[in-house]
């Protein structure tokens, strides 16, 4: 359904622009249909760009993404709505979403004005409700109300609402749960997964791994811009490879046991490579040489359905 | 007992009148204790961390007293707290990453910080020095202004200068959520590591992730809506809660291993009640799966086991 | 921090003290002087700066010695040049440089000055004795070769303001040292009687040899004249002069000007002016002060020429300049009819505060009274009627048409004019609104309009302009000079300053009788007044321009430090107080040698 | 570091490059003839002379050159320090009229700022102390912000210079001395400056008091100033703090806000006669003297460039923050 | 502790804040004044109705000029024009810098860098000289012309303090949601962002209001205001050249400059009041 090609960005720094950062690098990936795809990375790892490419929120430097086999870097006007109409996002920040002096309905009233111009009211109402009733909230208790009067997680749902009134077939869901609290966040995840099960495509981004894998099938692993490791969920979370993802995963604060080791990993100064490994000044393992620092590894299939970049697995 | 707390309950004080944030809590501390206070945004247990050493414009204290060590802190004078800020008592605030003055040399600002409470900066300088090893951080910070640092560098100097005066009580305030896994790892293990070396007497870390605290807590202590819920060593928490409440949270959480097509997990239906007037009784009364005509009294935080305080009418029912 | 600006603020401070200290022997030494000066002239500036530096003690200009003076400059001094006629500083010509007769206005006295005597030995002969024993400052005698070279100066250069002189005189010969005869081919006896008082003899040996641009638009700093005062600084608030102490006049009039100084101040605002007369800073003001009377019986020493109103002298007719160019003010009735309309009663009183008096239907300051002809004034003479000028327009076909209480032209288009005065000028302005008023009253559509100066004088010297106030013309030893500015002719494209006849008003018959009276003999009054009499029929008739007051010569005289003012007292000294250019050589210097210092306690 | 300022420095040029070449087109545009207005004053009835007069003024004024070429003559003159003949002043060239100006408004002008700067931050730091101080004292902040300059000047000449007589009303210093490095000089000079610099000083005073006064409010909410407070840090540091840190915004203020203050000095000057670029201004408008009004127009654009471009260093030096935007660069 | 905002809590505060309220009540008066005063006037404007120079007297209440005229009348029409200049030089002011600052907030990019330039510029460069040279310009000036001029060149801090809040709003995940919904550049600029952003725009207003008045006056009184009509500023100007004080007819010279003096004051005190009662931070004082 949605195919990224080496997708890439850079901002220009420096007083004349002369020097370009890399905030996504050569990203390549695609989601099927009805599929849940987990980006997971650490701030900066550049996963809500790649988000804010897909929804076209931030240009893409170079590479492609395709939705259907169409490139959507060209796409304008009457093209670009009905791309909209098929995917739409949802953000970190609930309250942020909706312009905080107008009622939360108003999002709702946009839609209509936007998409479904010629659309009388009634019919749209019954359709808001549908809506309303399909994220699991009751329209009579959300409806008219300023969103500082509604819970996170009811915007949240809200805002998933709002994406199904179009004919949605991909959710660009960008830390979605992050700021609501344990108690509900779990179940605007649920309602997540129960999308998908309807055939919708998720990419959810994310920086909790259990978060990550609670609700997909495949996960791709960011460092700084860059895909380190990528693949099934499982395979991802039992045996992870590169020693970034290991490094995650022994991060991971789990109830039921404590920590191994004491990790010194502060991410202080990192020095900055341009060529070669993102990971090298951080990377433990004895094997990393020379070639780590002038080369940038290549994704390479371990196993089926589990890629990975490093030089440990070069050959 | 290092901190002895009762009845404390503090208001804010708003336009439409008195948020009940904090509303008679009761609980100690031991020498060495580090306590994790969680619970949903709102509950209360910012409130408390801070009332214990600086109560904003808005916050009003209405009752209860706070010992410390066998003292009684002053908390509604803020004058009178002013002698024992940072000496015993002291704060990692939530927002540490601007914590720093933006125009001053840490080293600076340190010194006159130091300088101002009366302690001689020279004096102080070697112990500086080494506690700046222990979190990793050089010593030409001092010479930087805190925006040439990152954030988890300012995390930890501010980690360090906080507890540079060896407080008998630390609050730190959800000093991790800013952090990602790594450094949140890497921060915690240090707290730990500062009461490991007795730079500060007990601690209560504050948090809405209970799994961060189920690493270092000696304890943890649960707020819903203003009201102490439950408080017990870690693994009882985690393994054995008693309250309601507790035990829907901690299976709301999601772990490493658990899969929607595997295991539905649920939340917790429904929204806390609007702490501006409170319902009466169990707050958490509307939400509860077990609750009955009992909870329209307030539940007493009664140690059902040892160290195992509750505040729950079911289950002292059931206890009894 | 507070180290770092207080620093800076006092470096700041001590650099600006250097500056604006050591400034005063940068202006006295231009770089434009000294370009433009010659080779002899520069001896002099560099002794005049050498002396300067040999004495730094003398800074200052001792208050009972000194005469401070206000009203002349309104920018800083920057010439000394006699021949720039309208920028040279304040008593350039006057008080440094000579002229060779002075004429009295009030007296109507002509004042042997250089000259000894001048007389008109044949109709196209004058011959001009000077007197013995002048010298110019730098100790040079004033000679026959001196004021022959002065006079050619205007044949030699065009630009020269009396150039034109060259027209009607033939040549200028020198009889011996002190005897000169000019030839005439067309003798203008009321021009030349005019140049006598207002041509500055310049030293031959010091301007020599200049051409036409360094004489003309050069600064002349230092100006060496023969005069009672020689230049002592100048800056940019003041011009100041000490007094030449081997003067020739002392011996060669038997006069003695009182003050040592002459300290001319630039003129700000009339705020600043009244503000420094109040505080005792000016001896002679010469500003339009408005609320004069207020501070005359304030108790503060001030004193004008009469002690009632109108306080002061009438300087210059301030009239209605009409463009003729335009309809309707190309039709003489209606003209006419504005004439009737202005109660200029209103502006002498409301807006003067009776400081100024009602002009004459002519137009002919009080000084030439004798030559107003009463029976054309009280036939064809208008005064304030807004009945008349009604009728006038009615006659005439003015009518309102449209109900708007405004007339319309006779051929029906709207009459929307607009009056005039620069913006600032708060009198005229004040007078433009009553005027206006007046005019609406009688169905004359005018509104008050206030552009900047330039703006103005350009619409004014183009031919753009409906209705505009000037004053342009100011007293002199002849009526011909009043009417030679209202009638001025040709009417050209551009009708600068200096040619009154902003109007453009045509007319061939009196532009003879204008003519002609030029060249009438000053003392054939007779003549004169047949002239004048049929100029002021058609003048009347026409109504060209309309006068509507005397603006006068602003003069407040401060008692303080120095007394025995010109008044209109019995006794007191009869001369113009003025300072203005022109006015020093009609008889105001002589006021300097009345003046008595105040005995300091 | 290095970049900040190619960045600022080119920025400045550019802005600089404008104005000159606004400053350029203001002759060429005004209307009105100066020459005429210069001989207007003359008021000779010999009118055939002054046209020989014009002719000449006009040539040597002249403006025949094609205008691009007017335009680089004009800079080319600009960089030998031409600016041309005063017409007001003539034949003084534009340069020195501006020169002899110039001290004056160094006079008035810096010290009322920076002292004006000073003690109106330290006046409105004082204010926000509580709230009664805060209400008490902030009134009169905003009156004297919201005062007409000129209104002021003139007042204040009135009750100190006519009522009491106690200091001169006008000029730069008294018309009975020649400029000179004396005491006696000075003392004069000091005299006729007071009044012209009290009423930019209490003008300006108001605006910074108000300004530190809002800003420092800010700073005391700021997280440090929280932290600080929980480290039970006094009072006073605290403030210190915020003080300094406020004070950065307020320096900022101070570059935006040199146009006004260069539009009150001119007013000032022009109440109590002052010599000043300001006064020359008004009489250059007056007169037409459009080169005048060029060199003035542009020795102001220098001179608040060349403050700008100092409050930037200022600025840089204060502010860590800004060294560390300088090697990020926006994006 | 997150506060409910809503529009009543505005008005709460606005009832409850003594500088609004002062600052609002004293600007309200004067308003009433430019607007009814000219009903009460018991003479017309500019007309010499008395003879001289008269202080105030139940005949006339503020006294007369030295020509003359009805000092009231001149006051409460140059009290009128007084706003005029504010309204339409702060207004345009204000619109210009809404629409610089708008899109290069928004925009970014090069467009941004550009109108920052510009801005910088109109910013650096001294402009109430470029306004005197502007003014002098035309022959004839009128208010709406001189309110125009001071508009056009006093708008660049408004557009940098615009463009700075802009800058934070078109960041906010709100303006994100609005793009996919296939709104137009305009539309959110206008239905999303301004909105937000009301209470400040109406500050920035005010400021401008403020400061064109105080513009207007200088120019006014050095002489460079309207060529027609009448303002407080012509009214000083005019007193000062008929050197009221100096003669002692203060009631001619004070009362325009404790007008504008009180107008602007007033202005600046309610702007204080409005940030108290925008930004919650400030409450607390």
């Amino acid at each position: 359904m949605l195919k990224l090609s080496e997708i890439t960005k850079t901002y220009k720094v420096g007083t004349f622009g002369g020097k370009s950062l890399y905030a996504v690098r050569k990203v390549s990936f695609d989601i099927k249909d009805g599929e849940v795809i987990s980006l997971i990375g650490e701030s900066g790892s550049g996963k809500s760009t790649i988000g804010r490419m897909i929804l076209k929120l931030t240009s893409i430097t170079s590479g492609s993404i395709e939705f259907n086999g169409q490139d959507i870097s060209t796409i304008k006007k009457a093209d670009l709505k009905d791309y909209y109409s098929h995917v739409q996002g949802v953000f970190q920040d609930p309250f942020s979403s909706c312009n905080p002096i107008f009622k939360a309905d108003r999002i709702f009233e946009i839609m209509h004005e936007e998409f479904f111009p010629s659309m009388p009211r009634e019919e749209w109402d019954e359709k808001l409700v549908e809506a309303l009733h399909c994220v699991g909230l009751n329209p009579e208790h959300v409806q008219n109300k300023f969103p500082h009067q509604l819970s996170g997680g009811q915007l949240q749902r809200f805002l998933i609402a709002r994406a199904l009134l179009l004919d949605l077939k991909f959710l660009v869901a960008d830390e979605i749960i992050s700021m609501l609290d344990a108690s509900t966040r779990i179940d605007v995840l649920n309602l997540l997964a129960d999308l998908k099960s309807h055939g919708l495509s998720i990419l959810f981004i994310t920086h909790d791994l259990s978060l990550g894998y609670y609700i997909s099938e495949r996960a791709v692993i960011l460092y700084k811009g860059t895909v380190v490791e990528m693949g099934e969920t499982d395979k991802i979370y039992h045996t992870p490879l590169h020693p970034y993802t290991q490094m995650l995963m022994a991060s991971v604060p789990h109830l039921d046991h404590k920590w191994e080791q004491k990790t010194t990993d502060l991410g202080g100064k990192v020095e900055d490579i341009t060529e070669g490994c993102v990971y090298f000044s951080r990377c433990p393992l004895e094997g990393k040489g020379e070639q780590c620092r002038a080369d940038i590894p290549p994704l390479v299939e371990v196993e089926p359905g589990h890629q990975v970049a490093c030089c440990c697995f070069q050959k | 007992m290092s901190l002895n707390i009762e009845n404390l309950t503090v208001y804010y004080q708003t336009l439409k009148g008195e948020v009940h944030a904090l509303e008679d809590a009761s609980f100690s501390l031991t020498d060495g204790e580090i306590m994790g206070l969680a619970g949903e945004s709102g509950c209360g247990k910012t409130t408390l961390g801070t009332s214990l050493i600086l109560l904003n414009g808005r916050m009003r204290y209405i009752r209860g007293t706070v010992l410390l060590d066998g003292q009684e802190l002053p908390i509604w004078d803020n004058r009178g707290m002013d002698e024992f800020r940072f000496k015993q008592v002291s704060l990692i605030p939530q927002y540490a990453m601007s914590a720093m003055n933006p125009t001053r040399r840490i080293g600076k600002m340190v010194h006159e910080l130091i300088e101002a409470r009366h302690e001689d900066y020279n004096e102080i300088m070697p112990e500086l020095k080494r506690r700046l090893d222990l979190v990793e951080l050089p010593q030409e910070v001092l010479k930087l202004y805190p925006i040439e640092l990152s954030g988890g560098m300012k995390q930890r100097m501010v980690m360090v200068l906080s507890t540079l005066l060896n407080p008998s009580l630390l609050i730190a305030d959800e000093i991790t959520s800013a952090l990602d896994v790594s450094t949140q790892k890497a921060v915690v293990e240090m707290l730990a590591e500062f009461r490991d070396r007795k730079f500060v007497k007990s601690m209560i870390v504050i948090t809405h992730d209970i799994s961060i605290l189920s690493q270092v807590a000696d304890s943890i202590m649960v707020m819903y809506a203003g009201q102490l819920s439950e408080k017990a060593p870690t693994e009882t928490i985690i393994r054995h809660a008693r309250h309601p409440y507790t035990k829907l949270l901690i299976s709301s959480l999601p772990k490493v291993g658990i899969k929607y097509s595997e295991e539905i997990l649920h939340g917790i239906p429904g929204k806390p009640p609007l702490l501006l007037d409170p319902p009466i009784g169990c707050r958490f009364r509307d939400r509860c799966p077990v609750a009955y005509e009992k909870c329209t009294q307030v539940p007493p935080f009664l140690e059902l086991d040892k160290d195992h305080f509750v505040a729950c009418w079911k289950e002292f029912e059931e206890h009894a | 921090m507070r180290k770092v600006v207080l620093t800076i603020l006092s470096l700041i401070m001590v650099a600006s003290f250097v500056l604006i200290g050591c400034a005063s022997t940068a202006a006295d030494t231009p770089a434009a002087a000294a370009e433009s000066t010659t080779a002899e002239e520069a001896a002099p500036v560099a002794e005049e700066a050498a002396m300067e530096e040999a004495a730094p003690a003398m800074v200052d200009y001792p208050r009972a010695e000194t005469l401070y003076t206000m009203g002349k400059q309104w920018g800083p001094a920057t010439s000394w040049n006699p021949l720039q006629q309208g920028s040279y500083a304040m008593g350039t010509i006057g008080l440094c440089y000579e002229t060779l007769f002075l004429y009295n206005p009030l007296t109507d006295e002509y004042i042997p000055w250089i000259a000894d005597s001048g007389d008109w030995v044949d109709d196209t002969t004058y011959q001009l004795k000077i007197k013995e024993g002048v010298t110019f400052s730098d100790g040079e005698a004033l000679t026959a070769d001196d004021v022959i070279f002065t006079l050619e100066m205007g044949k030699n250069f065009q630009s020269v303001y009396y150039s034109e002189l060259w027209a009607w005189l033939d040549s200028v010969e020198k009889v011996d040292d002190y005897t000169i005869t000019m030839m005439f081919t067309n003798p203008l006896y009321q021009e030349w009687a005019n140049y006598l008082y207002s041509i500055a003899i310049l030293p031959q040996h010091l301007w020599e040899g200049l051409t036409e641009e360094e004489a003309v638009v050069g600064a002349n700093q230092p100006p060496v004249g023969s005069g009672p005062y020689m230049y002592e600084s100048a800056d940019e608030a003041k011009v100041a002069w000490v007094r030449n102490d081997s003067w020739w006049g002392i011996k060669g009039l038997g006069l003695e000007v009182a003050p040592k100084y002459i300290v001319d101040i630039n003129n700000i605002s009339n705020n600043a002016a009244l503000g420094m007369v109040l505080q005792g800073q000016v001896d002679l003001d010469n500003n339009y002060l408005p609320g004069i009377a207020s501070v005359i019986n304030g108790g503060y020493g001030i004193t004008t020429y009469y002690p009632d109103e109108p306080y002061m002298l009438s300087a210059n007719t301030a009239w209605l300049v009409m463009n003729l160019t335009k309809a309707p003010m190309d039709d003489a009735a209606f003209r006419r009819a504005v004439s009737f309309a202005i109660k200029v009663e209103d502006i002498v009183s409301k807006d003067y505060g009776n400081i100024v008096v009602p002009a004459n239907s002519t137009g002919l300051l009080p000084i030439w009274d004798q030559f107003v002809d009463q029976d054309v004034v009280d036939e064809l003479g208008f005064s304030y009627d807004p009945d008349e000028a009604k009728a006038i327009l009615a006659a005439a076909g003015y009518k309102d048409i449209d109900g708007d209480g405004f007339v319309e032209a006779p051929d029906g288009s709207t009459i929307a004019l607009e009056i005039g005065c620069p913006n600032g000028w708060s009198d005229w302005m004040v007078a433009i609104q009553i005027i206006s008023q007046n005019l609406k009253e009688v169905g004359i559509n005018v509104e008050p309009v206030y552009p900047d100066y330039s703006a103005l004088t350009a619409g004014l010297y183009g031919g753009d302009f409906d209705m505009v106030i000037n004053n342009d013309a100011q007293m002199s030893n002849t009526v011909w000079s009043y009417y030679h500015f209202i009638f001025y002719h040709p009417i050209k494209e551009q009708m600068i300053s200096g040619t009154g006849n902003y109007g453009r008003y045509e007319n061939q018959e009196v532009f003879d009788l204008v003519d002609q009276l030029d060249a009438t003999p000053i003392t054939d009054v007779e003549g004169m007044k047949a002239i004048i009499s049929q100029i002021q029929t058609i003048q009347l008739t026409d109504v060209p321009m309309i006068p509507l007051w005397y603006n006068g010569v602003w003069a407040q005289t401060d008692n303080t430090y120095w007394t025995n003012w010109p008044s209109s007292a019995e006794g007191a000294p009869k001369y113009v107080p003025a300072t203005w250019n022109g006015y020093w050589n009609m008889g105001a210097v002589l006021m300097l040698t009345e003046l008595e210092p105040v005995a300091a306690e | 570091m290095r970049r900040y300022f190619l960045r600022k420095i080119l920025i400045y040029l550019l802005t600089f490059f404008v104005a000159v070449t606004i400053d350029w087109m203001i002759p060429r545009f005004m209307p009105g003839d100066p020459v005429m207005n210069m001989l207007s004053k003359a008021g000779s009835m010999h009118a055939e002379a002054q046209e020989v007069m014009y002719g000449y003024l006009t040539s040597s004024f002249g403006l025949d050159l094609p205008v691009w070429q007017q335009y680089v003559n004009f800079w080319k003159a600009l960089f030998h320090g031409d600016l041309g003949i005063s017409i007001l002043q003539f034949p003084k060239p534009v340069i020195d009229v501006i020169k002899s100006a110039l001290p004056y408004d160094l006079l008035l002008l810096i010290p009322s700022i920076l002292l004006s700067y000073y003690a109106g931050n330290k006046f409105g730091a004082y204010a926000a102390r509580s709230k009664r101080m805060d209400n008490t004292l902030l009134p009169i902040g905003y009156i004297l912000t919201a005062t007409p300059y000129m209104w002021l000047g003139i007042l204040l000449g009135w009750v100190f210079a006519i009522i009491l007589n106690i200091f001169p009303i006008s000029g730069a210093y008294s018309y009975a001395l020649k400029p000179a490095l004396s005491w006696t000089f000075i003392k004069s000079v000091l005299e006729h400056w007071f009044l012209p610099f009290m009423s930019l000083f209490i003008v300006q005073f108001g605006g910074w008091a108000i300004g530190m006064r809002n800003m420092i409010i800010y700073e005391l909410e700021a997280d440090y100033a929280h932290y600080l407070e929980a480290l039970g840090a006094p009072r006073k540091l605290i403030r210190r703090y915020a003080y300094n840190n406020a004070q950065l915004p307020q320096l900022s203020g101070l570059a935006l806000k040199l146009g006004v203050i260069v539009a009150g000095a001119m007013s000032t000057e022009i109440v109590f006669s002052y010599p000043g670029i300001g006064y020359l201004i008004l009489m250059a408008i007056q007169n037409s003297d459009y080169y005048l009004l060029q060199g003035c127009f542009l020795f102001i654009i220098i001179g608040v460039l060349l403050a700008n471009f100092i409050i930037d260093i200022v600025f840089v030096l204060v502010d860590p923050r800004t060294r560390l935007g300088m090697q990020g660069g926006a994006s | 502790m997150s506060e409910p905002k809503k529009k009543n809590e505005f008005l709460y505060f606005a009832m409850r804040n003594g500088k609004l309220k002062v600052g609002a009540v004293i600007v309200f008066i004067f308003v009433l004044i430019a607007i009814f005063g000219p009903k009460f006037a018991r003479y017309p404007l500019n007309e010499f109705v008395a003879g001289g120079p008269n202080p105030p007297s139940a005949d006339f209440y503020m006294g007369t000029t030295a020509y003359g005229q009805d000092v009231y009348a001149q006051f409460v029409y140059g009290l009128g024009t007084t706003f005029i200049v504010g309204i339409i030089g702060g207004g345009l002011a204000t619109l210009l810098g809404m629409l610089v600052g708008f899109v290069g907030g928004y925009k970014g990019g090069w467009v941004d860098e550009v109108l920052n330039i510009i801005t910088n510029i109109i910013l650096v460069i001294p402009t109430f000289a470029l306004l005197l040279i502007m003014v002098a310009y035309l022959k004839l000036r009128g208010v709406l012309i001189e309110s125009i001029f001071i508009g056009l060149t006093s708008w660049p801090w408004a557009a940098r303090a615009i463009r700075a809040q802009t800058f934070s709003l078109a960041n906010r995940e709100f303006v994100d949601l609005a793009k996919l919904s296939g709104m137009k550049t305009m539309k959110i600029l206008f239905r999303e962002i301004a909105p937000n952003m009301m209470s400040y725009l109406f500050m920035t207003f005010i400021l401008q209001f403020g400061g064109a008045i105080l513009t207007a006056a200088t120019l006014d009184f050095i002489g460079l205001g309207p060529t027609q009509g009448v303002s407080l500023g012509l009214m000083m100007n005019w007193a000062t050249n008929g050197s009221a004080l100096l003669l002692g007819y203060w009631w001619w010279f004070v009362p325009p400059g404790i007008a504008i003096t009180a107008v602007v004051g007033a202005l600046y005190i309610m702007n204080v009041g409005l940030d108290e009662v925008f930004n919650p931070k400030l409450r607390e004082m």
